[in-house]
């Protein structure tokens, strides 16, 4: 897609310019959030409750460290 | 600076201008034909290759990106403001009661409280059942059968405050086998409809739901 | 003494104001200078006499007063994106529990808060009713009990404050609900405090009767006796419940309990912290953009030719 | 905890009364302390470390240069202030010295030194 119809098709109305806005921030909110919840608790593995409770709930489980 | 600006006659000359245009009223072209004021070339900064379009969608790009950000942000601004005016999650702990309704023999009456309010939990027989299904609809001040008012008939759960001025009925007495409130005489009966006195509606039914041995108020 | 300095120090104040309006309005340098001059030397023997009747009322600290500085500790929600370990916070409330529920109370803690952090529902659950609370009183009007729920608040080893103090010979044991928020030091300080108990106070020192010696608590003398030994709880999971271990997962349960949302605020606070920086980037970008007609514009003057 | 420097402050106090202390000697049987130590941990896990993480920490740091320089120091005070107490009229003194101060010194070094290491050894 060249530029030119990039500028038709998204910017030339304003209309559709501000509604891509406020439809792209809707979708940013979520995908934004669940990409850092995800690197969030990628980077603390191991110490969140989900992990601790899924040890817990396996009898016997060898723990590994933090 | 700001008097540099004023004594430069090319400054002065743009001041100036509007004033002109009004107290002399002259036409556009008129105005353009006498005025000394023409686009300067500006061959020197404007690049050789450059792509209208390019630089132009990148240019509505950026300011939409920054729109959306701001308005994503702002989003969650009014979000977070509004959902402060929600329940706590203290109030919300209190919200729900859970009762056993195995401790509850049959024919008997228990008041939990749920919310501040009382709840009356009656396990009926079958005969007082019965009875709650016989009651001619015409006969009521509010009418409402018995089926309108239980999930499950051997299990009535109402809220214990009489609807004419908010006092709590007392259990198994009364002309009509059921409650009545000791404040003003109203007589409900083993469904909890009013029968008598000055009460205009039935005892309200909470929303509730049952969890195998459990029912949950709220 | 003082509140001639004060006056001092007020009146210097005031014929400052009054110099700097004299010389900003008369054209005169010299004199302004002048002036000044001698404003800064009043206002400087002004403070010089401040700080010496200060002095005058200062107490010498000792280091014992102070209490010796808690080293830092490589705890686990050390860094911007940590969160804090729930496996030792399960421990930690365990600790709690077993150990430091004999005397200090957790008030601002509800049951509730405890489910999906360190316990499951049911656990809390049956936590909770092993308390008995006051309930609504009977028909008769008399009190009765009933288990704990959910939305109870953790219940406290004593009914009141008098309570407390008379079963600890006067010492009230502190609530521990923000205890980590609220000394110095924080969790370093609550850690070093539980292990640091000596065997022996140092020589000289000279204890009141029922007081222990702890080198961390400012003063050194403490009610609160060493109550971490090795092996005092058996921990679940099998973790070796030595001194140490034990005030780790205590502090980081108690660090919890002050700071709840700590979890959550870190990941919100990463949020933020991208979306205001990119915002700022663009907007800088965006100001740059709007004035860039502006900053370049030209503007060149060819005088008329004249008429006539 | 500290129980092994206090040891040595006991043994100390225990050798004081016969004949003027020896510090430096106090220092090289730190053994005996850990085998003080040892009978209360014992009984129950075996196959775990009996031994508190932070105590065997300070004591290595205990036996460095400096943690030696620090305890030789601590150990100096206490031997004064025992024999201040010993002189007469020492409850009536004005000013009585102690050793928080060098127990300080002491005590801040050990923390220092055995703090950074102690939570890879924990849970």
């Amino acid at each position: 897609m060249s530029f030119a119809s990039v500028y038709k098709v998204l910017f030339k109305r304003n209309s559709i310019f501000v509604g891509t806005v406020f439809v792209g921030a809707f979708l940013f909110q979520t995908t934004f959030d669940s990409a850092i919840t995800k690197w969030y608790e990628n980077h603390n593995k191991g110490k969140l409750w989900k992990d601790v409770k899924a040890r817990i709930g396996a009898p016997e489980e060898a723990e590994d460290d933090e | 600076m700001l008097s540099n600006l004023v004594r430069s006659p090319v400054a002065l000359r743009a001041i100036s201008k509007p004033v002109a245009m009004t107290t002399a009223k002259m036409s556009t072209t008129q105005l353009l034909s006498k005025s000394t004021y023409r686009t300067p070339d500006f061959g020197d900064v404007i690049k050789e290759d450059r792509n209208m379009d390019k630089s132009r969608v990148f240019s509505y790009f950026m300011i939409g990106s920054m729109g959306l950000l701001s308005s994503a942000g702002a989003k969650s601004t009014v979000e977070t403001f509004l959902s402060s005016m929600s329940a706590s999650a203290d109030v919300l702990a209190m919200a729900k009661v859970e009762v056993n309704l195995a401790n509850i023999p049959l024919g008997k009456n228990v008041v939990v409280k749920w919310q501040g309010k009382p709840v009356f939990i009656r396990h009926r027989t079958p005969h007082e059942i019965q009875e709650a299904n016989e009651v001619d609809m015409s006969s009521l001040k509010d009418p409402q059968t018995d089926a309108d008012r239980v999930q499950n008939p051997e299990w009535l759960i109402m809220l214990g405050i009489c609807t004419h001025l908010g006092c709590v009925p007392i259990g198994e007495a009364g002309d009509f086998g059921g409650w009545f409130c000791p404040c003003h005489g109203s007589h409900y009966d083993i469904s909890g409809r009013i029968r008598k006195g000055p009460a205009p509606l039935n005892l309200e039914i909470p929303a509730y739901e049952f969890n195998g041995d459990k029912v949950i108020v709220g | 003494m003082f509140s001639k300095s004060i006056f001092n120090r007020v009146a210097s104040k005031a014929a400052a104001r009054t110099m700097a309006t004299a010389a900003g309005t008369s054209a005169k340098a010299a004199s302004s200078s002048k002036f000044l001059i001698t404003g800064a030397a009043l206002a400087g023997v002004t403070a010089s006499g401040l700080l010496y009747a200060d002095s005058l009322t200062a107490n010498a600290m000792t280091a014992a007063e102070h209490g010796l500085h808690s080293p830092e500790f490589d705890w686990p929600q050390n860094g911007p994106f940590e969160t804090f370990d729930h496996a030792s916070i399960r421990r930690g409330y365990q600790v709690y529990r077993e150990v430091c529920a004999a005397c200090h109370s957790l008030d601002r803690v509800a049951w509730r808060t405890l489910v999906g952090v360190s316990h499951t529902n049911s656990e809390v659950k049956a936590m909770a009713e092993e308390f008995e609370y006051d309930d609504e009183p009977d028909d008769d009007g008399n009190p009765k009990k009933r288990p704990g729920k959910l939305a109870d608040n953790i219940p406290g080893p004593y009914p009141n404050e008098q309570a407390a103090r008379a079963a600890n010979q006067g010492a009230l044991p502190p609530d521990l609900s923000l205890i980590v928020k609220a000394r110095h030091g924080g969790s370093d300080y609550i850690f070093s405090l539980l292990t640091g108990y000596p065997e022996e106070p140092p020589e000289g020192v000279v204890l009141p009767v029922g007081a222990n010696y702890n080198p961390y608590f400012p003063g050194g003398s403490i009610a609160m006796g060493r109550v971490l030994f090795d092996d005092l709880v058996e921990y679940e999971d099998g973790t070796p419940a030595t001194t140490s271990q034990m005030a780790k997962d205590v502090t980081q349960f108690l660090n919890w309990a002050s700071e709840p949302e700590h979890d959550e605020r870190k990941r919100q606070g990463l949020k933020a912290i991208i979306i205001l920086s990119s915002l700022y980037l663009l907007s800088v970008w965006v100001k740059k953009f709007k004035w860039a007609g502006i900053k370049t514009r030209k503007f060149t003057f060819t005088p008329p030719k004249p008429r006539k | 905890m500290l129980s092994s420097i206090i040891d040595y402050v006991e043994e100390l106090k225990d050798q004081f009364v016969p004949y003027v202390a020896k510090a430096e000697d106090d220092v090289e049987d730190s053994n005996d302390a850990d085998e003080d130590e040892d009978e209360d941990d014992e009984d129950d896990e075996d196959e775990d470390e009996a031994k508190d993480q932070y105590d065997e920490l300070k004591e290595e740091c205990l036996n460095t240069e400096k943690g030696k320089e620090l305890h030789h120091h601590y150990l100096e005070c206490a031997e004064r202030v025992q024999k201040q107490k010993e002189q007469p009229g020492y409850e009536d003194l004005e000013h009585k010295e102690d050793c928080v101060e060098e127990f300080f010194h002491l005590q801040h070094y050990l923390d220092s030194c055995a703090a950074p290491r102690l939570f890879s050894k924990l849970k």
